[in-house]
C-alpha cells in the first residue's frame, strides 16, 4: 500500500511534469500559483491522512496474526471509542481548517478586478473558439479565433458564453475553469506572470469534437502587444481579380469564413483574417505550417471527424493557392 | 429458481410450511414467484452481468485510450461506449446488485419470513431487468444514448443529437427509476413493519441501516431525475421549452435537477455496501463491531449531508461565489461521518483477531480505497482547487475509487461472504485470494496513475488525446491496469462457477458469525424459519460468549414455543421501534401481475419511444386493468382469523 | 446448473454477441453516408457565387438523396439553411420571402430532390446564388434533405419512367405559372 | 370573407362619428402656423414629380372638388400594366400627357388625355435583368420616377438609370450604378431639381455600401456620388460640414464608430424621397438601417446609418446631418421624406423640415443647422422611454434590446416603424401634415448571419401582429401639428394605411388603404366623405390633375406588394393587382361618343 502512496507523491514533484502543457500544479500565475499552493496544501493532507490509515489498517491487520484462536470473548470498547473520538476530532479541525483555507483562496480569486484594463468576450462553439476583443473606441475592436494573444502581468477579464451547447474554458496554468453556457454570460479573469504560451482546453463535454477543441494563449510584453493588436487592425491587403488564393478563398471558403479586408464574411467557421500570424491550427490541434494547414484542408473529416468544415475536394492547385494566401496573411 | 427441499430432516411443521411456501414448479412458478430470496439471487445475477457489460465497454474505451491519437474508436462510437459506460454502471448494476443482497438478506436477518410487499418486490425486479434492456435496445443499431450519463442540456436537445439515442436514454431512466422508488417504498415499510420480535432498532445490522437510508433518500432524489428526463424528453419530442434557450429555457435547471438526485444517488449506491462490510468485517475479527450506535448515526448523517451538497458537481457554472462557498463547506463537512466509519473499522480490526479469508482481504483493501477515495474526494470538495479539477481525470480517479472501492470491493466480498448461505456450498479461498489480489492491484494500477493525469490537465470524456500533452505513459499503465482488474473479475467468476459444481458443503454458520440469517439452514427453506424467532440482543449467535445480557434469543428449531403461523403465507407485524408483535400479516402467493404489470409499462415505454399511439394505448390500458386486478383485496375464509398468541 | 439455467445463460450470451456485432456494424457505417460524389473540374468551369447559372458542368449526382432518413442530416441541414443566409431570402419559416415558398407544392424549377440540388448547384435566374462550387455535394445534400422533411417536395421519379427526366415532366406545370 | 366585409362598411360608417367629435367648431386660423414654397411645382393642374413640388407638400391648388361635391366622384377611367409587383408610384401628368412606369420589368407608358379612355402615345420597354427580382428584399418595385428637361427619368430594379424622350419614347442615355450581384437593387423615386437627378440604392438587408449619387440630366453623366458609411472623403464630408450635435462631430466617423473593417458592408441605403430648398440650394435625403440587423455583431453608434443629410446639389458636400436612431437594433431605416415648411416655433419663425420616422418619433427639425426643435411620438412605440432634447438622442429601453437566440415579444414598431416610406401631405390652409400610419408591433428573434455576398445579411426573425391584440387595428390617417408635436384627429383603420397621401385646396385629403378602400376626407374633421373600394390594396401614391378638358380627376394605382404583404395570412386582405383608376365627377371625361364609336357593317347575303 505504502509503496503506491509514494508514488503519487513522487510524480507530483515539479520534475515529474514540467513538460506537460495543461499540468498547473506548478502554475506560478495570480490565480494558477494560489489555486496550486492550496492544491499542494489539500494534496500534502490527503496523501498524509493516507499514509496514517493506511498504517493504522495494516498494523491493526499484521499486529495479532499469529494468534490462532477464532473464540469469541466479551470485549470492552470504552478505550477504543475515545481513540475514535480522538481520530475524528483530528479530522474535523483538519477539515474546517481545509475549508477556512479554500475560502480565503476563493476570495482573493473568485472575482475579476474592478478595473481590468483588457475585456476579451471568447465565444464558444461546436468545436472551436472565437475571441473578440473588447475596446471603448468601436474601431478598435476586432475579432480572432483559437488564440488568446494577453499581456503579461496585467489582470485580464474575459466574458464567457456560448452559440450552441455548454463549453468550459480552462487555461489550467493560468486559472481556474469556468463553463460557457448558452444565453448566459459567465465572468472569469486570467493573468500570466512569465511571457510563452500556453495551452488551453473545453473541459465540458460538447459532442464529437470536445476532445480536439483547444486553443492558444500567446502573453505577450506589454509593447509586443500593443503592435500586435495595431495589427490586427489593418485590413488584408489585395483583391480578389489580383490574388488568386483569395480568388479561389472567395468561392471556396468565404461562405463560412471572414478575413477582414475582403469581402470574405462567413461566421460559421473561424475568422481567419492574419491567419499567418497565428501559432496553431484547427482548434490547437496542430501547428500552423503549410504543410499541415494543406492536409487539414484536404482531409478534414478524416483528422477531426464530425467536424462543421466539409471537406471540398479541391484540386491540388487551389488548396496551395489558399494554403499560400492564408500563411501569407501575417 | 429456489433449491427445491430434498433434504429429508425438515420437521414435521415444515413439511407443512413448505407446501404453503414453496413456489409452483415451471413457467408459471418460474415468472410469477415472489420469494424473496428468488428475486434477490436474481437482482444479483442481472446486476453481475450488466457490471460485466458495462467493464466490457470500459476495456474497449481504455484500448482507444492506451496511446495518444489511436483510432479505434469514432468519436461517436466512444460517446456512446462512455455514456453506455457509466449509465450500465450507474443504473443497471451498482443499486441493483445492492437491492440484491437487501432483498435475500433482510427478512434472515430481520427473523420475518418475506418482504412487506412481496409483489411489489418481483414488480420492482421485473421492471429493472424491462428498463434494462430498454436502454440497450438502440445499441444494436449503433444508436445508443451518447450524451453522457449526465446528459448535460442543451447537447442532449434534439437540435444537437436529434436521433433516438437520448429518447432511450430519458424515457429509459424514467423506467428504471419506477423500479426504483417501488423498490425503496417496500424496503421501508419491511424494516418498519416486517420484524422478528425483539429485533428493535438498536440490534438491526447496519446493512439494513444502509438500505433504509438508502431507500428514503430514493424516494425524495429519484422522482428529480424522473422529472428532468420526462421534461428532456417533452422539450425534445413536443416542443416546449424547459431547457430551451430560445424559448427562455435554462440549461442550467437540468444540472440542478440532475445533481439534486446525483448526489443522494452516489451515497445510496456506497451505504448499503458500508453496512455489509460493518457486518461482515466484524465476523473475521472475531469481535462484534466498535462503534455501532455510531456507525448507524453517521450512515443516516451521511444520506442528511447528502442533500445539501449536490452544487459540488457545478463548481465552474458561473454560479455566485458565495453560495458555492456554502457548497464547498458542506462537502467537507459530509467527510466527518465518513471518517467515523473508518475510524470504526480500523479499530474494530485493531481489537480484533483478523482472519486471512478472503472477505477480509476484501473488506481491508475496501478500508484503504474508501480512505483514498475519500481525500480525493476532500480535494475536490475545495471551490477554488475544483476549478482545477472537476471535468478533469481527477475527478474520473476519485469518482473510481469511491465506486469501486465502496461498492465493489464489498459486494465482492459479501458474495465470498454470502455465497455459502445462499447455495449451500462454500467458495475457494485460493482463488478467492487470487481474485482479491488480481483486482487490488489491477484497480490500483488502472485508476490511481488518473490522479496523475487529472492534475496533468487530461480533461474528462475525451475519445483521444494530443501526444504532446505528456500523459501517454500513464494511460497505457491504466489499461494495463484495467485488463487486470478484469482479469480479477474473471478469477471471481471462474470462483463462483466451480463452487456451484463442486464447493465443499457449508452447513448452517460456516464463518461461525453472529447474525440471524446464519441461525437457518444453508440455503434456507423457502419459509425462512419454521418458527419466528425472538431476538434478545444484537448478536443472537454470540450472545453466550459475548456475555453482554443474561437474556438469549429464541432461534430456530429450539423456538418450539415460537409463532409457527402455518395457516396460509404468514408472517409477524411488529412495532416500528420496540418491534413488539401485534399483527399477524397474511402474505400474498405467487402472481402473474407483477410480471404482467412490468409487460404493460415496457409496452407503453416503447410505444412513448416510438410515438404510436396504439402502443401507449395499449400499455396504459393493460396497466390500468392490472392494476385493477392487483389492488382488489382478497377475501380470507373466516376460519383463518388467528388470535394473536402471547 | 440445472438445464433451465444453462439455456438462460446460452441465450444471454448470444442476446450480448448479436447486439455487440450489430453495434460494431452500424456505427462503423455513420461516416459512410457522407456522400463522396464525383466532383466537376476545377473552378474555371462554374460561375463564382452572386451570379446566377452560367454554363453548369455535368453532374454525376444520384437522382434521390441518400440523406434524406437520417435526422442528423435534417437537423444539420436545418442549421446550414440559417447559415448560409438561405432563411433570408426564403423566410426563417421557409413559407417565401424574397425568394419562393419552399413549403408549398409550387415549384418554379421542379420540386424533386434532383431538381432541388440542381437549383442550389446552378443558381436561378431571378436571383438565386450558384452554391455549386462553394458548397460540396454532401452539403447540398444537407439542405436537400431539410427542405424535403417540409413536406413540399415530390418523391424522385422511377428512372424508367420514359426518358423524360423528372425534373422536365413535372416542372411542366410550375413552368407555365413561371412567366412573371 | 363576406362577414369581414360587413364589419369593414360599419366600421367605416362608425369612424367618422368617432373623427368628428374631437373637433367641435369650424375654426378658420391654421394649427401650426406652417407655410410652405411651392417651388418646383410646375401649373396647377399639372403633377410633375412624385411630391409635386420640391418642399415634398403633396398639396395641389386645384379647388374644382370641394368638400360638398366630392361624394359625387365616380370612376371615370383605368388603365392596366399587366405586372404582378407592388405599385408604389405616382403617375405623372405633364400637359396632356400621363406617364406611368410598371413596376418590375419597369415598362414606360405615356397615356394621351385628349383621347377618349386614353390611348398609349408610346411604350418603353428597358429589359433589366431578372437577376434582380431575386435581390430586392421588398418585392420588385418602382417607388416613382420624375419628368425633367423633356424627358422621363426613373431607376431600373437591376441597378441602372435610364432617361427617355417624353415625345417620342426612345431612350435618350442609360447609366450603370451598381452590380446586383453584391445585392444592390434600385427602387428609390430619381428626384430631379436644378439640372440633376438625384438617384439612391436600396440593399440595407443586403449588407451594401448605401449612397446617394446625382447624374446630369442632360447625359445621365455621374456628377458625385456620396456613401452613408466609410471615411469623410466616401461620405464627401468636407470642412463646412456642421453637425448640431457634438456626438455627429469628428474626423471619419463613419469609419469610427463600426468595428474594424464592419463599415464596408454597413448598408445605409438612400431608397426615400430627396427633397430640395431652392433658396438655401440644400437637398434632403435619408439613409437606410445599419447592417447586419443583428446589433451585436456591430457595436458602436454606426455613423451615417438611419440618419438625415443635408447636402450642396452641385457638390454633394454634405452641410449637416442628424442620426434619428443611434446603432440602430431594429432596423428603423431613416429614408423617410423630409417635408420643408417653415413655421413658428415656441414664437419665433423658423425654417424647419417634418420628418415622421419608423421610430416613431415625428421630427422637426431646424433645415439649416439641424437642430431637433420637436421630437414628439406619433404612435404607439415601447423601444424607446423619452427623448433627450439635450443630446439629441432617443432613450433605448433595454428590455427590448435583441439578444441573439432569445425571441423577445411585443417589440413595438416591428421593423416597418408606424410609417414606412409612404409620404404625408401637408394642408397650407389647416397647417396639418396627414400620415398614414400602422398600428403594429413584432415578436423578434435575432440570429448572427455571415456575410455572402449577394445573400441577405440580416438575420432578424419577425413575426407583426396589431398593438391591441389579435383583432385590433392595424393602422390608420392622423393629422399631425408639427409645430406643437400633437396629434388633432385620427381616423383608425382595419388594415395598415400604406398609400401616399394628397391635399387639395378645396380642404380634401385623399388616401388608400391596404384592403382597397381610397377615401376623401375633409381636412379639418377628418370626417370621410367619400369611399370607393378599389380592386387591389392601396400602396400607390394618388394625384389629382386638371385634365385637357377642364375637369379635375383624381387618380391611384391599387396594386397591393411590398411592406404590405406582412398582413398576407389576414382575413380580407386583397390578392395582387396592377389597375391605376382615375376619379372625376359624376365619373364625366373625354369619352367616345358619336361618329368616334364603330359601326356594325350588315353583311351582304343575309337576305332578310
Amino acid at each position: 500500500m505504502r509503496r503506491l502512496l509514494a508514488l503519487f507523491g513522487l510524480c507530483l514533484l515539479p520534475g515529474g511534469c514540467a513538460r506537460a502543457p495543461l499540468s498547473y500544479l506548478d502554475a506560478t500565475s495570480p490565480i494558477g500559483g494560489a489555486i496550486a499552493s492550496l492544491g499542494w496544501g489539500l494534496t500534502g493532507i490527503s496523501v498524509g491522512v493516507c499514509i496514517i490509515v493506511g498504517l493504522l489498517l495494516v498494523v491493526a491487520i499484521v499486529r495479532r496474526r499469529a494468534a490462532a484462536d477464532t473464540a469469541i470473548g466479551p470485549v470492552n470498547d470504552r478505550l477504543a471509542l475515545r481513540w475514535i473520538g480522538a481520530g475524528v476530532g483530528v479530522s474535523t479541525v483538519v477539515l474546517l481548517g481545509a475549508a477556512i483555507w479554500t475560502l480565503v483562496t476563493v476570495h482573493s480569486i473568485g472575482e475579476p478586478p474592478r478595473n481590468a484594463p483588457l475585456t476579451i468576450d471568447v465565444v464558444g462553439q461546436e468545436w472551436w473558439w472565437s475571441v473578440k476583443y473588447r475596446a471603448a473606441d468601436p474601431a478598435r475592436e476586432f475579432e480572432t479565433a483559437d488564440q488568446l494573444v494577453i499581456p503579461v502581468n496585467v489582470p485580464v477579464k474575459i466574458e464567457l458564453t456560448s452559440r450552441d451547447v455548454i463549453h468550459s474554458f480552462w487555461v489550467p496554468k493560468l486559472g481556474g475553469k469556468m463553463d460557457m453556457i448558452p444565453s448566459r454570460t459567465n465572468v472569469t479573469w486570467l493573468e500570466a506572470d512569465k511571457i510563452g504560451d500556453y495551452r488551453g482546453q473545453c473541459s465540458e463535454f460538447c459532442g464529437l469534437q470536445h476532445a480536439n477543441m483547444a486553443f492558444n494563449v500567446r502573453v505577450l510584453s506589454q509593447a509586443d502587444f500593443d503592435v500586435w493588436w495595431t495589427r490586427q487592425l489593418q485590413p488584408a491587403a489585395g483583391s480578389p481579380d489580383t490574388d488568386a488564393g483569395l480568388n479561389t478563398f472567395m468561392v471556396r471558403c468565404a461562405a463560412c469564413h471572414t478575413i477582414r479586408g475582403t469581402p470574405a464574411g462567413g461566421i460559421l467557421g473561424p475568422d481567419l483574417s492574419h491567419f499567418g500570424s497565428r501559432e496553431s491550427i484547427a482548434a490547437d490541434l496542430m501547428p500552423n505550417t503549410p504543410e499541415n494547414l494543406a492536409n487539414w484542408i484536404d482531409n478534414t473529416q478524416t483528422i477531426k471527424p464530425g467536424v462543421k468544415m466539409p471537406e471540398l475536394h479541391m484540386l491540388a492547385s487551389e488548396v496551395s493557392d489558399v494554403t499560400s494566401y492564408l500563411e501569407n496573411l501575417k | 429458481m429456489t433449491v427445491s427441499q430434498a433434504d429429508a430432516t425438515v420437521s414435521p411443521e415444515g413439511r407443512k410450511l413448505l407446501g404453503i411456501w414453496e413456489t409452483a414448479p415451471g413457467i408459471f412458478g418460474w415468472l410469477a414467484t415472489v420469494d424473496h430470496k428468488t428475486i434477490g439471487i436474481r437482482y444479483l445475477c442481472t446486476a453481475f452481468f450488466f457490471l460485466i457489460v458495462g467493464g466490457l465497454e470500459a476495456l474497449v474505451m481504455r484500448v482507444q485510450l492506451a496511446q495518444p491519437e489511436l483510432k479505434l474508436l469514432s468519436p461517436d462510437a466512444y460517446n456512446q461506449l462512455f455514456s453506455m459506460h457509466g449509465t450500465t454502471m450507474m443504473f443497471l448494476y451498482a443499486l441493483p446488485m445492492l437491492s440484491g443482497f437487501s432483498n435475500y438478506l433482510w427478512p434472515l436477518m430481520l427473523g420475518s419470513r418475506d418482504m412487506a410487499f412481496p409483489r411489489l418486490n418481483a414488480l420492482s425486479y421485473w421492471t429493472f431487468l424491462a428498463a434494462g434492456i430498454f436502454l440497450y435496445v438502440s445499441f444494436p443499431i449503433g444508436q445508443a444514448p451518447n450524451g453522457g450519463w449526465f446528459a448535460y442540456v442543451p447537447n442532449t436537445s434534439l437540435q444537437y443529437d436529434p436521433g433516438i439515442n437520448m429518447d432511450v436514454f430519458a424515457l429509459g431512466l424514467v423506467f428504471l427509476g419506477i423500479s426504483t422508488v417501488v423498490g425503496s417504498a417496500n424496503f421501508i415499510v419491511t424494516l418498519l413493519r416486517c420484524r422478528a420480535p425483539g429485533m428493535s432498532v438498536n440490534r438491526l445490522p447496519i446493512i439494513v441501516w444502509g438500505t433504509f437510508t438508502a431507500s428514503c433518500a430514493n424516494l425524495l432524489a429519484v422522482p428529480a431525475v424522473s422529472l428532468a428526463c420526462a421534461m428532456l424528453w417533452l422539450d425534445r419530442r413536443f416542443g416546449t421549452h424547459f431547457f430551451d434557450v430560445a424559448g427562455g429555457g435554462q440549461p442550467l435547471l437540468w444540472q440542478h435537477l440532475f445533481w439534486i438526485f446525483g448526489h443522494p444517488w452516489v451515497y445510496a449506491l456506497v451505504l448499503p455496501a458500508m453496512g455489509i462490510v460493518s457486518d461482515a468485517l466484524p465476523v473475521f475479527c472475531r469481535r462484534p463491531l466498535v462503534g455501532y450506535t455510531l456507525v448507524a448515526i453517521s450512515t443516516v448523517a451521511t444520506m442528511i449531508l447528502g442533500f445539501g451538497v449536490w452544487v459540488h458537481h457545478m463548481f465552474a457554472t458561473g454560479l455566485p461565489v458565495m453560495s458555492l462557498s456554502f457548497f464547498s463547506a458542506a462537502s467537507f463537512v459530509i467527510a466527518i461521518p465518513s471518517a467515523v466509519g473508518v475510524f470504526c473499522w480500523i479499530a474494530t480490526i485493531w481489537t480484533g483477531k483478523p482472519q486471512f479469508t478472503t472477505p477480509f482481504l476484501f473488506f481491508a483493501g475496501f478500508v484503504m480505497l474508501f480512505v483514498i477515495g475519500g481525500v480525493s474526494g476532500f480535494m475536490t470538495a475545495s471551490v477554488a482547487l475544483d476549478w482545477q479539477l472537476t471535468d478533469s481525470y481527477f475527478v474520473v480517479a476519485h469518482l473510481h475509487y469511491v465506486l469501486l472501492g465502496i461498492n465493489v470491493f464489498p459486494v465482492v466480498g459479501g458474495i465470498h461472504f454470502w455465497f455459502p448461505k445462499m447455495t449451500g456450498r462454500m467458495m475457494d479461498e485460493r482463488l478467492g485470494r487470487w481474485t482479491f489480489w488480481t483486482m487490488f492491484i489491477g484497480f490500483n494500477a488502472a485508476f490511481f496513475p488518473m490522479h496523475v493525469t487529472g492534475l496533468m490537465g487530461m480533461p474528462r470524456r475525451v475519445y483521444t488525446y494530443p501526444a504532446e500533452m505528456g500523459v501517454g505513459g500513464l494511460n497505457l499503465l491504466s489499461t494495463i491496469g484495467a485488463f487486470v482488474f478484469a482479469l480479477g473479475v474473471l478469477l471471481f467468476l471462474l470462483n463462483i462457477g466451480r463452487s456451484l459444481r463442486s464447493g465443499p458443503p457449508a452447513g448452517d454458520n460456516p464463518w461461525d458469525a453472529p447474525a440471524l440469517e446464519w441461525s437457518t439452514s444453508s440455503p434456507p427453506p423457502v419459509y425462512n424459519f419454521a418458527t419466528i424467532p425472538q431476538v434478545a440482543s444484537r448478536h443472537p449467535l454470540w450472545e453466550e460468549r459475548l456475555g453482554e445480557t443474561d437474556r438469549r434469543s429464541i432461534l430456530g428449531d429450539r423456538a418450539s414455543t415460537g409463532m409457527v403461523l402455518d395457516r396460509g403465507k404468514e408472517t409477524i407485524g411488529v412495532t416500528p421501534l420496540d418491534a413488539e408483535p401485534n399483527v399477524v400479516l397474511k402474505m400474498p402467493g405467487d402472481s402473474l401481475l407483477p410480471f404482467l404489470l412490468a409487460a404493460g409499462m415496457t409496452v407503453l415505454f416503447f410505444g412513448l419511444l416510438a410515438r404510436s399511439g396504439w402502443a401507449i394505448g395499449a400499455g396504459g390500458l393493460a396497466e390500468i386493468v392490472i392494476l385493477f386486478l392487483w389492488l382488489t383485496p382478497r377475501q380470507f375464509a373466516e376460519s383463518e382469523e388467528v388470535a394473536l398468541h402471547e | 446448473m440445472s438445464p433451465a439455467r444453462v439455456s438462460i445463460l446460452g441465450l444471454v450470451l448470444v442476446v450480448v454477441a448479436a447486439g455487440a456485432t450489430g453495434w460494431v456494424l452500424s456505427i462503423g457505417k455513420q461516416p459512410e453516408n457522407r456522400v463522396a460524389v464525383a466532383y466537376p473540374e476545377g473552378l474555371a468551369a462554374v460561375v463564382p457565387l452572386g451570379i446566377s447559372a452560367g454554363h453548369a458542368p455535368p453532374l454525376a449526382v444520384p437522382p434521390d438523396n441518400p440523406l434524406a432518413s437520417d435526422p442528423n442530416s435534417v437537423e444539420e441541414g436545418k442549421k446550414l439553411y440559417g447559415q448560409m443566409n438561405c432563411a433570408g431570402c426564403h423566410g426563417y419559416d421557409a413559407k417565401g420571402g424574397m425568394g419562393p415558398d419552399l413549403t408549398d407544392t409550387e415549384w418554379r424549377y421542379g420540386g424533386t430532390p434532383i431538381d432541388i440540388y440542381k437549383s442550389i448547384y446552378e443558381g436561378r435566374p431571378q436571383g438565386m446564388p450558384a452554391w455549386g462550387n462553394t458548397l460540396p455535394p454532401n452539403t447540398i445534400w444537407l439542405l436537400v434533405s431539410y427542405i424535403q422533411s417540409l413536406g413540399g417536395t415530390f418523391a424522385a421519379a422511377a428512372p424508367d419512367e420514359g426518358d423524360a427526366s423528372p425534373a422536365a415532366a413535372q416542372g411542366q406545370g410550375a413552368r407555365a405559372g413561371q412567366r412573371q | 370573407m363576406n362577414r369581414a366585409y360587413l364589419a369593414a362598411l360599419i366600421f367605416t360608417a362608425a369612424s367618422p362619428a368617432l373623427a368628428q367629435s374631437t373637433n367641435e367648431a369650424n375654426p378658420a386660423k391654421s394649427y401650426s402656423g406652417a407655410t410652405a414654397d411651392f417651388a418646383g411645382a410646375g401649373a396647377p393642374g399639372e403633377w410633375t414629380s412624385q411630391a409635386r413640388d420640391y418642399a415634398n407638400t403633396r398639396f395641389s391648388p386645384l379647388t374644382q372638388l370641394t368638400t360638398d361635391n366630392v361624394n359625387r366622384l365616380r370612376l371615370a377611367w383605368t388603365f392596366s400594366d399587366g405586372t404582378q409587383y407592388g405599385h408604389e408610384g405616382a403617375p405623372l401628368v405633364v400637359g396632356d400627357t400621363m406617364y406611368v412606369v410598371s413596376p418590375f420589368p419597369n415598362t414606360a407608358y405615356a397615356l394621351d388625355l385628349t383621347k377618349p379612355g386614353p390611348t398609349i402615345k408610346w411604350q418603353f420597354d428597358p429589359n433589366p435583368s431578372p437577376q434582380a427580382i431575386g435581390k430586392a428584399c421588398c418585392d420588385a418595385v418602382i417607388r416613382g420616377w420624375a419628368y425633367a428637361d423633356g424627358k422621363l427619368i426613373y431607376n431600373l430594379l437591376d441597378d441602372h438609370t435610364v432617361a427617355v424622350d417624353a415625345a417620342t419614347g426612345k431612350q435618350v442615355w442609360r447609366t450603370a450604378m451598381d452590380k446586383v450581384s453584391h445585392g444592390v437593387t434600385m427602387t428609390q423615386s430619381a428626384f430631379a431639381a436644378d439640372g440633376k437627378v438625384f438617384v439612391g440604392n436600396s440593399g440595407g438587408e443586403m449588407g451594401v455600401n448605401g449612397w446617394l449619387a446625382a447624374l446630369d440630366v442632360g447625359t445621365g453623366k455621374e456628377l458625385w456620388r456620396a456613401h452613408a458609411v466609410g471615411p469623410d472623403s466616401d461620405v464627401k464630408i468636407g470642412p463646412d460640414f456642421h453637425p448640431y450635435y457634438p456626438w455627429m462631430q469628428g474626423k471619419d466617423l463613419g469609419v469610427k464608430t463600426w468595428p474594424a473593417g464592419a463599415w464596408n458592408t454597413g448598408a445605409g441605403a438612400s431608397w426615400g424621397f430627396v427633397s430640395y430648398d431652392e433658396k438655401t440650394k440644400t437637398i434632403f435625403y435619408g439613409t437606410s438601417n445599419p447592417g447586419p440587423r443583428v446589433p451585436v455583431q456591430r457595436p458602436g453608434d454606426n455613423l451615417w446609418t438611419s440618419a438625415m443629410f443635408a447636402r450642396d446639389p452641385d457638390t454633394g458636400l454634405a452641410k449637416w446631418a442628424y442620426q434619428f436612431t443611434p446603432h440602430d437594433q431594429w432596423d428603423y431605416d431613416g429614408v423617410n421624406e423630409a417635408v420643408l415648411l417653415d413655421m413658428p416655433i415656441d414664437g419665433k419663425m423658423r425654417q424647419t423640415l417634418v420628418h415622421f420616422d419608423r421610430n416613431t418619433y415625428a421630427y422637426t427639425i431646424d433645415r439649416n443647422t439641424g437642430e431637433v426643435l420637436v421630437a414628439k411620438n406619433f404612435a404607439y412605440q415601447n423601444w424607446s422611454t423619452g427623448f433627450d432634447m439635450k443630446s439629441g438622442r432617443p432613450i433605448v429601453d433595454p428590455q427590448r434590446e435583441p439578444k441573439p437566440g432569445v425571441k423577445i415579444d411585443k417589440v413595438c414598431p416591428p421593423d416597418i416603424g408606424q410609417k414606412d416610406w409612404e409620404p404625408p401631405a401637408f394642408s397650407p390652409a389647416t397647417g396639418l401634415l396627414y400620415v398614414g400610419v400602422f398600428n403594429i408591433c413584432m415578436g423578434l428573434t435575432d440570429h448572427e448571419v455571415s456575410y455572402i455576398a449577394g445573400t441577405p445579411y440580416d438575420g432578424m426573425e419577425m413575426q407583426r401582429y396589431s398593438a391591441d391584440g389579435k383583432d385590433g387595428n392595424w393602422g390608420g390617417l392622423i393629422a399631425w401639428d408639427p409645430a406643437h408635436g400633437k396629434k388633432i384627429w385620427e381616423i383608425p383603420e382595419k388594415f395598415m394605411v400604406m398609400s401616399g397621401v394628397i391635399s387639395t385646396a378645396g380642404n380634401l385629403i385623399f388616401y388608400g388603404t391596404t384592403d382597397g378602400w381610397f377615401r376623401a376626407v375633409d381636412a379639418w374633421t377628418g370626417k370621410v366623405l367619400w369611399s370607393q373600394k378599389l380592386g387591389s390594396g392601396i400602396i400607390g401614391q394618388p394625384i389629382t390633375y386638371m385634365g385637357p378638358d377642364n375637369r379635375q380627376y383624381v387618380a391611384v394605382a391599387a396594386g397591393v406588394g411590398g411592406a404590405a404583404m406582412v398582413q398576407k395570412g389576414r382575413d380580407g386582405f386583397l390578392p395582387r393587382g396592377n389597375t391605376i383608376y382615375v376619379f372625376s365627377l359624376d365619373g364625366e371625361g373625354i369619352k367616345a361618343t358619336g361618329d368616334s364609336l364603330p359601326a356594325p357593317v350588315i353583311s351582304s347575303d343575309s337576305g332578310q
